[in-house]
Parts: C-alpha cells; structure tokens; sequence
C-alpha cells in the first residue's frame, strides 16, 4: 500500500493540485478565469458521464447495478444524519451550520470519483461502469437529509417551519435537483448509453483521450481555490471541526464498506463506491446550500470539504479505500 | 431637486430629463434567479445585471476567479425605475433578501426618455 | 431514408442538443459561459475553414467550383427576396421584422452544413471541400437584399432612405462584411489552402480529431440558448409565423436543388448546397441586423431560426436533403 | 449641491473634491463601437465599458450565458465628465440611440483629481 | 440631504433608509490587489469589483479582449460606506493611486440594512 | 536560409498571427475572449513547461545545464543595460519609459522560444529540453536592472528612493517573482522533471498533441491584439524607437551567440538561447512594470514588444538565429 501511496502523491494530477495550493498559500496572482474553471467542470462532468453510459450500453442493466444504486442512494441519505450527530457532540457550531456541512458529506465530489478511477485503474483493478450513476444518483439526497434537519434545528428553536418568507419546498427542490452539474451528469450519461459505443467512438478524441490532462488543468485550479479559501477561511476552523474535516472521510467509508458486501461488486468497484461514500461534495451542495440554508457559513463548510477533505482523499484516502476494497471478503 | 415628472434640469434648453430613482442590489449568484423572478413579478420596466469579480463584506473575501460553483459569488443588479415605486419594490427586496448576504442602494439619477420607466 | 432519420435523431451531436433544449426548458442553471461559447464558435470557424481550405488546395481550382460559388451567392441574394414575399403574404409581420427574418433564411448556419457534412459521410457520399468557401460566400449576400427590401419599404412609408441620423452605407457594408465569423471562415479556408496537407497534419490534432466532441458541447449550448429563446420568445410566434420556420427551409432546398443541377457535383455536395439554403444564420446575421435593422425584434428573427429552423433541420431537414439530392439526376 | 469647480465639500478639509456628471450608457453590444467612436468624437476625457450579464426590458429579457452572437447582449458605458459637456454630449448620444434598445441616466458625482475631467 | 443617521427619506413611511456614501474607484488590474489590502486596512466595512471590458483616458483606450497580459486593463470598485469614513477613505486611496492611472468618484446614496456600513 | 525563411513565413502559426493582425487593422470586431486568451497562455506555459521538466528528467542535470542557465541569467541581466544606453543615445524617450522597454527586451517571449523550437526542429536540429528551464530563469532579472536603472534615474532626478507612497522594495519583488506565468512555468517544469516520461505519457494527449493547433488559436489571438495596439500605439513611435525594435533584437541574439561559444550546446540548443536573447517580453514584464514604473507608458513598451519586434522575430528573426547557431564553431 505504501508503494501505491507513494504513486499516489507523485501522479501529475496531485502535483497540480499541490501547485496551486503553494502558489495560492504563497499570494502568486496565478488565477484560472472562471468562464474557464466552468467549461472545465462541464467537460468532466460530460466526459465522465458519457462514458459511464457507454460502459454500461455494453454491459447491459442487472440486479447488481441497481443494488449499487439503491445502496448508493442509502449511503448519501444516512451519511449526512450521522455526520451532524458526530458534529453536535464534538463541536460547537450552530445547528444551520452543522446541518450544511453534513450535507456536503453525505454528497460527492466527481473529482475524487475520477482519481479514485484512476489509481484504481493502476492498481491492476476494474471497476464496473455503472458507478457514475451510482455517483449521479448520490449527489442530491444528502441535501434533503439536511434541509430536514435544518428544519428540526428551526422548529426546536421556536423559528416556524421555515418563515413565511421562505420559497415553497417544492420550487426549492425544483432549484436543487436541476441544478447544471446533476442534469449534464446524467444527461451525458443517458447520451452515452444511448449511442454506446458507437457514440464513445465519436466523441472520444475529445472527451477520452485528453481527459486526465485536462484534468491536471483543473487540479490546478482546484488547489489554488482551496489554497485561497484556507489563506481566508483558516481561522473559522477550530480543532475539532478541523478534526472532522479529516476523520468524517473515513467514517463514510467504512459506512460504505459495510453497505457493500452484499452488493456483489468487484474490488475495484467497491473502493470506487467507498471512495464516493468518503468524498464530500463543493459544486452542487454549496450552491444548493446558499439557496435553502442561507443563513450557514460557506467560509464553513466550503474550507472543510475542499481544503480539508479533499486533499486528504486525494492523497492518503484513495490508497487507503483501495486496500480496504481490496482486504474485503 | 424634483422627483416629480417634470424636466429635472431648468438651466438645460436642448434634451430634457426626468427624474428617477436607480437601485443598486448586491447579491449572491445563486439567488439571482429568485431576485429577477421577483423583479418580474413587481412589474419593474426593466433591470440590467452586471458581474462581480471579488468582494469583502462581514462575511469574509470572496474571489470569482477559479470558484467552480456559484456559491458565494456576487452579482449587481441595476434597476432605474420611479421614485414612487421605490417602497413598492424594495419591501419585498428587502424580504427576499433578508436572510441572504447583500447589500443595497438607492441614488438619485436623471433619465432621458421617459417612456421607458 | 427512416434509417438515416433513426441514425441521426440518435446522433450525440443531436443528443446534447435535446439535453440542451430540455434543461433550458425544465429551467435548469445549466450554462455554458459566454466566453466558452465564443470560443467553441470560433474554434468550429477556424476548423472548417481549414479543413476546407486545405481540402481545395488538394484538389485545385476548377470551374465546378467556381460554378457552386457562384450559385451560391445568387441563392444568397435570391431567397431573402422569396422568403419577404412569403411573410408578406402569410402574416402579419412588419415589414422591417419581415426583412430581418429574410435575411436569416438568406445567408446560413454554419453548425448545420457541419451536421450535415457527416451524415453525408455517414451514408458513404463523398462532398466537394470548397462547399466551404460556397459557405463563406453565402454569408453575408443575404444582408444586403434585406436591406434594401428594408429600405424600400422605408421609402413607402415615406421615411426618407434610413433616417439622417443612420450611419453611412459604406461604414455599414464594412462592418457587415467584416463580421468576425465571416472573417475567420474566409481567413482559415486561405490558411489551409496556402498550407495545403502539410499545415492540415499540423493543426489535426486540434482541429480534426476532437472536432465532434466539440461540436457536442456546442449544440448542448445551442440547445441551452434555443430552449431559452423558446422560453420567452414563444408567445412571439404566431401560427403562420412558425409554420414559415418550418416550410422555408424546404422551399430554400427546393430552389437549390434546382440551381444545382447544372452544376456537375457530386451527391454529397449537392446535399451539403441545399442544406445551405435550407439553413438560416444565427451568428453573423443577428449582429449584422442590430445594427442596420435595430426596429427589427430579435425575439422574432431569433426564436424562429434557432429555436424552429435549427432544430428542424438538426432532426429532419438533413436526412431529407440527402435523399432529395441522391434522388436529383 | 455645487456644480461649478469650486470645492465641492465645505465641510472635509482635507482632500478636495470637484462636482461633475456621469453619464450610464446601457447599450448593446454590437453598437457599442458605435458609441465609443461618438464619444472619440466628442472629446470627452474617458470612459470605462462594463460587461453586463443579463437584463429585461420592454423589448423581453436575456441572459449573456451561451450566447454565440453579440446581437441582444448589453454593455454600460461609464463616462464621467463635466456639467458644462453634459448637453454636447447627450444629445448626439440620444440621436445615435434613438433607434436602439437601451437607457441612458446621469447622476451626480464628485471627484477627485480635476485635471482629469 | 441628510446625511446623519437619521432616516433619509421622510416621505416614505414603509422602509427606513440611511444616507451613505458611495466611492468608485477605476484602477489597473495589477494594482487592484494593492487597493484592495489597503482597503482591508482601512477597516472598510465591504466593497465589491466589478470587470471593465473596455476604456478610454488620457493615456489611450485598451479593450480588454484576448489581452493575455493584465497591464493596462481596468477594474471598477464600488465601496459603500458612512460619510463620516470619507475623508480617511480617500486620502491613502488617493496616495496609493497617484502614480497610477485611474479614476475616483464619489456619490450620495441610500441604504437599508444600516448595520452593514 | 531563404528557404527556411519561405517555410516560416507559410506555416500556419505565422499565418494565423498574419490574419489576426489584417483583421485588426481593417477594424474586424474578431475578438478572441480575455478567459479563453487567459486560459491559452496558461496552457502553454503548462504545456512547455511539462515537456521541459519530462525532458530533463530523461537526460539528467549536468554542467552544460547548469552552466546554460547561468548564462542565461547574465543575459538576462546585463541586456536591458545595453538596451536603456541605446534608448538614451538614439531616442528621446524619458528615462523611466527607457527603462521599462529595457526590461521587456531582457525578459524573454515564451512564444517566440515555442515557434523557434517548432522552426529547429523543421530544420532537422535537435535541442536540449532543459532550455526551458533557462527560459523561466531569463524571465524575472531583466526586471531587477530596469528598476535599479529606474532608482538611479529617479536618484539623479533629485525624486529620493521611490518616493515615501511606493510599496516596500520586498513586497513588490515577491509580486514579481510570484507573477502567475513565471509561477506555472517552473511549477511545470518541475512536475514534469518529478514525473518524467510515465507524467508525459498520461499528458501527452492533452498538452503535446494538440500543441500547434492551440498555439495557431493563440497566435490569432496575439496577431489581433498586436493590430490593435499597432493602430492606437503607431503615433507614439516614433522613427528611433521603431527602429530600435527592429535591431535590438540582433543586438541581443549577437551577445547571446557570444556568451553560447564556451557552453557546448547543440545548434539546436544554441538557435534557442540565442531567440531568447533577442525576443521581449509581454506577458510578465508589462504587469510588473505597471506594479513597479507606473510612470512609464504601456502604449510604448506594449507596442514595441509586441507590434514590432515579435513579428519581426516570428517571421525574419527566428531562420536567421538558427541560420546563426549553425555557422557558430
Ligand atoms: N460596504 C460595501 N460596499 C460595497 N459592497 C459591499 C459592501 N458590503 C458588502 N458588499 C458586497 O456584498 C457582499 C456580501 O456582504 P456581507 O453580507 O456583508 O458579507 C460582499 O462580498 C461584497 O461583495
Ligand atoms: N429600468 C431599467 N433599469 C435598468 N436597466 C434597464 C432598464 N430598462 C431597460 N434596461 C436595460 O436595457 C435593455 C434594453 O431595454 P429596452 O430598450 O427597454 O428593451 C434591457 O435588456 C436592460 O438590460
Ligand atoms: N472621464 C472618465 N469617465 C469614466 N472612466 C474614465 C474616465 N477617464 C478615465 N477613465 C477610465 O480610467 C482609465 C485610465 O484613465 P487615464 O488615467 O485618464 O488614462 C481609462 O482607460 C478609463 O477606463
Ligand atoms: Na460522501
Ligand atoms: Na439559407
Ligand atoms: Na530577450
């Protein structure tokens, strides 16, 4: 495993990332403009979903699949109820606050998904195509699971069940699940098991082969933002939270294992879903959060999961979800 | 000055103007969409929205460069419109806005044609 | 022919532009920044000129493709002529909105020839290359009718020849003719024909193979802004108005099908001629018609060629001219 | 309120400031060269052009997101410049937008640093 | 106009609002760093940027279009805060600027929300 | 040589910077976007960057390395010496702008080192990769020397050390050196050097494929704003200062071809050196000058580097330094 943590940190994706958390930390103008860090986003959001499609166009739908779907389901509405248990008892931060981090657990991050894709590609595994829905389909119950404990929080506290000034639940939940990263996730997915492989074969000159370069781009890009946002929001990060920030990963992760051994999924399959288990979301959940939680730090919630966690999955967490797939019966 | 609907400037023969009022909203990106619905619904003549780079308040710094999600970043929305819609419109503005990081202004501002507010 | 329809309402390319048209329609926050489309435009105008140019410089300078410039051209001049007669006749539409529209179905849609330049592939024609310079001609002669339709129905109005505070002709005509897009078609086509297969293998890597992928991403924008227009530019389109946006395009290919048949092309071309005609321009001739029509309302001019023409042809129009110019003797 | 070039602040001793106009041109973008030429023209001392986003109006909304065409999309040209100017220049600005969509306000200003205006 | 803490617009029952100031400053993309430090330092309250795309001064016009390089590209930034903070705004921002190309404006505006200034 | 100079001048990097700069100077309003033409210059220097380090990586550091980028800090060093006597004795120009031209024409055109690689290798030669490295290194000096010179200037001036308003000489040369392109450069370079061929190998696809195809999109871009700045800036220039951005190229390829005699690198490798030596910067150079000389007139130096001496090197410049390094002994 050390050889494979060793890779790990020495891979041009994670050498990106750290560059431009140094140049970030060190005040360097080095800057992605952001016309540019969206069309990024949407390329991997496209190439990824695309290409899970296709994968499972050739493979065909089975039990296993949709075991991996309702399991991935169950994890991201769980995870985020059990991140707020852990953060009431260990820290002090407004129940709002806590809520909205939990939610950004109990989502994903596409990116970890992607490098967990690759290693696990290094390491000899194969993963089954279908995670990406599995992904696609994690990526908004977690909000819920929050927004319901932000209304417990609200209604313990005498505030009504939301104010009257609030928008209806129903155009909210409209808000949340068309937001541009689920719809272009699922969307390519669906374009890509339509045309399957046919269609792979047209479009991969742009959406396969450069896909981990372009993904070197957007490291860079990440690890400045990160880098910025712990320059600014370091001093909101107390121990504990900051604690939680590092050990949340691993709870979700060994959630994610239990969860997974009846499912029947291969080892490289199972570090992936561990992986998105473990992995805390920072394109969809934030903004949903600005919208329904407006009253929750992002300076919060936004460093923990991209300066904090992200990082740490990148680096240590990856390897570390590949042995456990790996030690699993 | 007059805000009432004749010809603001006396000492100007050749183009008159009128007397308006011109708001100014800061707001977060991902309740821009709210914002403008309520705009639409309150009947304003029109409104145009600018983009922000960067920006400090009591919630901290913000930059737009490299941030991948809306989260957190800034628009401004100017609205011209009469001064008499002014309590109209910036009531539930102000409402909307209540819970949301923010900020806004109001500054006087003469229009030509008059149609148009 | 059904074939050719399944296989190209099954394209990714027409795919992404449905996702696109869906989420805009659903009011999803998808979007593609106005930086990024600006760039895939220009990237698709520096591609197929290129492609083209290069593709002439193989081949050489002979009458046919003198004779399919020239065509052009006058099905540029001619159909915004046919077409203000039509909406004259058919609706209601101002004659100064009339003009505008005619304009449009005049001059052409770059992404469309490029669509329908790979079905034709797809059905194993083969089309000329200098369809591309045919392309760049029939720009902006489609402009020039609809102004002077324009000011013609000025003078019966008895609004003098455009107002004295209207700019010079002259100042006009340059910017309408140096148009950005139009600039780069032209100035790429040169390029590849100066640089000939030597300069194609340097720039292929960029420009040839991943242009499908590209283009992907750029109807899924199309299909974003489309579905907006259609969004708040609806209740504009009354019933004759849309149907023009849908009998126009036929009329359009009729006329070039006849214009070809003296031309000598083959198949593929005489497919990539009438999809020309068929097509109506939503980049250079918008612009072009803000500054010399400004009464005009893009709301019209643009809701119909984008968000009925375009799609039309995207689904149905192409396959239909293939078989009508396979059909031709 | 004082227009003319004397102090405009009485009351803060320390940096002087000047009364002047400024001019808010929201203009579509494929007219914007248009404009600034005009103001070339004209000879007013400077002026700054800022992006807009999105907008509504009497003519319907639109969003700058995707667009491929400059055609309905919107700038606002900032110009600042003196009281005296304000006619000469607003004038033959009305004329040339006469025929377009867009909005033109002015307001009241100080600055500082007259040598600029 | 007042421009104490006192509700400015006594008309208008519904809403209280506040007279502040507004500051624009049109600086240089590579000194906008600089302004926004000594901005942090000044204890403002908040402040926001906004790009501009193009302009004209006394040194010549650029247009910010394809420029690789930052230099000589414009951002505007809009500072509202109590007239009273005025004077110690302006003149260090005055300083830092002196050198530089640019343009400082000053305006009244009204605000609701009086706890963010 | 001729025939070299004939290839240069038709490859298609020229020919887009030729179209770009027509369609500028006919007052086209083909623009490319500031985020797109942003994120261009990011990818080369990512690009370049990359492939340097993974060359190094594979020869390994020797004395020729270290002793090439030794001298290419000397160049960098003592050339804008050289430049602002020249700009005292031949023009009329303030000291302080004297100063600020100087330091572009110490400071290097990444570029122009890119189309020159492209040209060596046309012409059959082969480089050493760790020429990148001298290329980051001969970036920041140049500025050191304009701002002593500027010191001196403003001493003998009787204007003090920078006036008691400057920023403190230590803030602003961290600015300098943290300059976001010097920054992606060497960080690059190193993770190129770190992950060596396997890093390339996930890459490539991305930065090296596509390479000339961007660099011809980049070089539009550079043509249309060079046209740009030629039509505003042309007045200022007058014939002395035109002049000197003309030969002060060969004065600095002249000292460099000197200064490569005891270095021992190949023609290739010394063609290099040399176009570095006479190419100016526009990148990092103008936004440190507008940090440190704000006095000093973009519309001079802009124009200068960008208007007349980059085309001069891209189209004469470049066979003619290689034609140097291949009669050196
Ligand atoms: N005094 C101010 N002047 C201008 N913009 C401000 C001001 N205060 C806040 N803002 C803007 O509003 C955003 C949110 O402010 P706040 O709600 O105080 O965190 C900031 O990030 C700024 O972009
Ligand atoms: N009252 C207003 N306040 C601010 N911007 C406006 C206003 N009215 C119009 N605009 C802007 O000007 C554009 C054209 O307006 P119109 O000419 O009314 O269609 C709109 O799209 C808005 O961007
Ligand atoms: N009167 C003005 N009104 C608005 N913006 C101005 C004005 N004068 C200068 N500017 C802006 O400030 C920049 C620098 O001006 P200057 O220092 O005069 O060269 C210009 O490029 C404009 O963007
Ligand atoms: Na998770
Ligand atoms: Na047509
Ligand atoms: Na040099």
């Amino acid at each position: 495993m050390l050889d494979l943590v060793l890779a790990n940190l020495t891979s041009p994706i994670v050498l990106f990332f750290a560059l431009g958390l140094a140049a970030a930390l060190a005040r360097s103008d080095l800057a992605v403009p952001e016309a540019v860090a969206k069309a990024l986003a949407l390329y991997l959001m496209m190439a990824i979903g695309f290409k899970g499609g296709a994968s499972v166009a050739g493979h065909g739908v089975d039990a296993r699949l949709i075991g991996a779907v309702v399991a991935g389901a169950l994890l991201s509405f769980s995870i985020p109820w059990i991140a707020f248990q852990i953060l009431q008892r260990t820290t002090r931060l407004p129940k709002l606050d806590a809520a909205a981090v939990a939610a950004h657990y109990g989502s994903i991050s596409i990116v970890t998904f992607v490098a967990a894709s690759e290693s696990v590609r290094l390491s000899g595994l194969v993963a089954e195509g279908y995670l990406v829905a599995v992904a696609a389909v994690m990526e908004a119950p977690a909000i819920l699971t929050a927004l319901w404990l932000a209304q417990s929080a609200r209604k313990a506290a005498g505030r009504g069940a939301d104010g009257d000034d609030a928008e209806p639940q129903g155009a909210l939940l409209r808000e949340i699940l068309l937001n541009g990263s689920i719809v272009l996730l699922a969307g390519a997915f669906l374009i890509g098991w339509i045309t399957g492989d046919r269609g792979l074969e047209i479009v991969s000159p742009f959406l396969v082969a450069p896909f981990q370069g372009v993904l070197c781009l957007f490291l860079l890009d990440m690890g400045l933002v990160a880098g910025r946002g712990l320059r600014s929001g370091w001093r909101e990060l107390k121990g504990p939270v900051l604690a939680f920030g590092l050990y949340m990963p691993l709870v979700g992760a060994s959630l994610a294992a239990l969860v997974s051994l009846p499912l029947g999924l291969s080892a490289g399959g199972t570090a992936l879903l561990i992986t998105l288990a473990a992995s805390a979301s920072y394109i969809a959940v934030p903004a949903a959060m600005r919208l329904a939680l407006p009253e929750a730090r992002p300076a919060i919630y936004l460093t923990l999961s991209l300066g904090v966690t992200f990082p740490f999955n990148l680096t240590l967490g990856i390897p570390l979800y590949i042995a456990l797939a790996e030690a699993l019966p | 000055m007059t805000h009432d609907e004749t010809p603001a400037a006396a000492g100007r023969p050749r183009l008159e103007t009128y007397a308006k009022k011109r708001l100014d909203i800061i707001v977060e990106a991902p309740i821009m969409n709210r914002l403008l619905d309520l705009l639409d619904r309150l009947a304003v003549t029109g409104y145009t929205v600018v983009p922000a780079l960067a920006g400090r308040g009591r919630e901290g710094s913000w930059r737009r460069a490299g941030l991948v999600s809306d989260a957190g970043q800034m628009v401004l929305v100017i609205c011209v419109l009469d001064e008499s819609r002014v309590p109209d419109v910036l009531e539930p503005v102000y409402k909307l806005l209540s819970r949301q990081i923010g900020v806004v202004t109001v500054s006087d501002v003469s229009v030509i044609r008059r149609e148009h507010f």
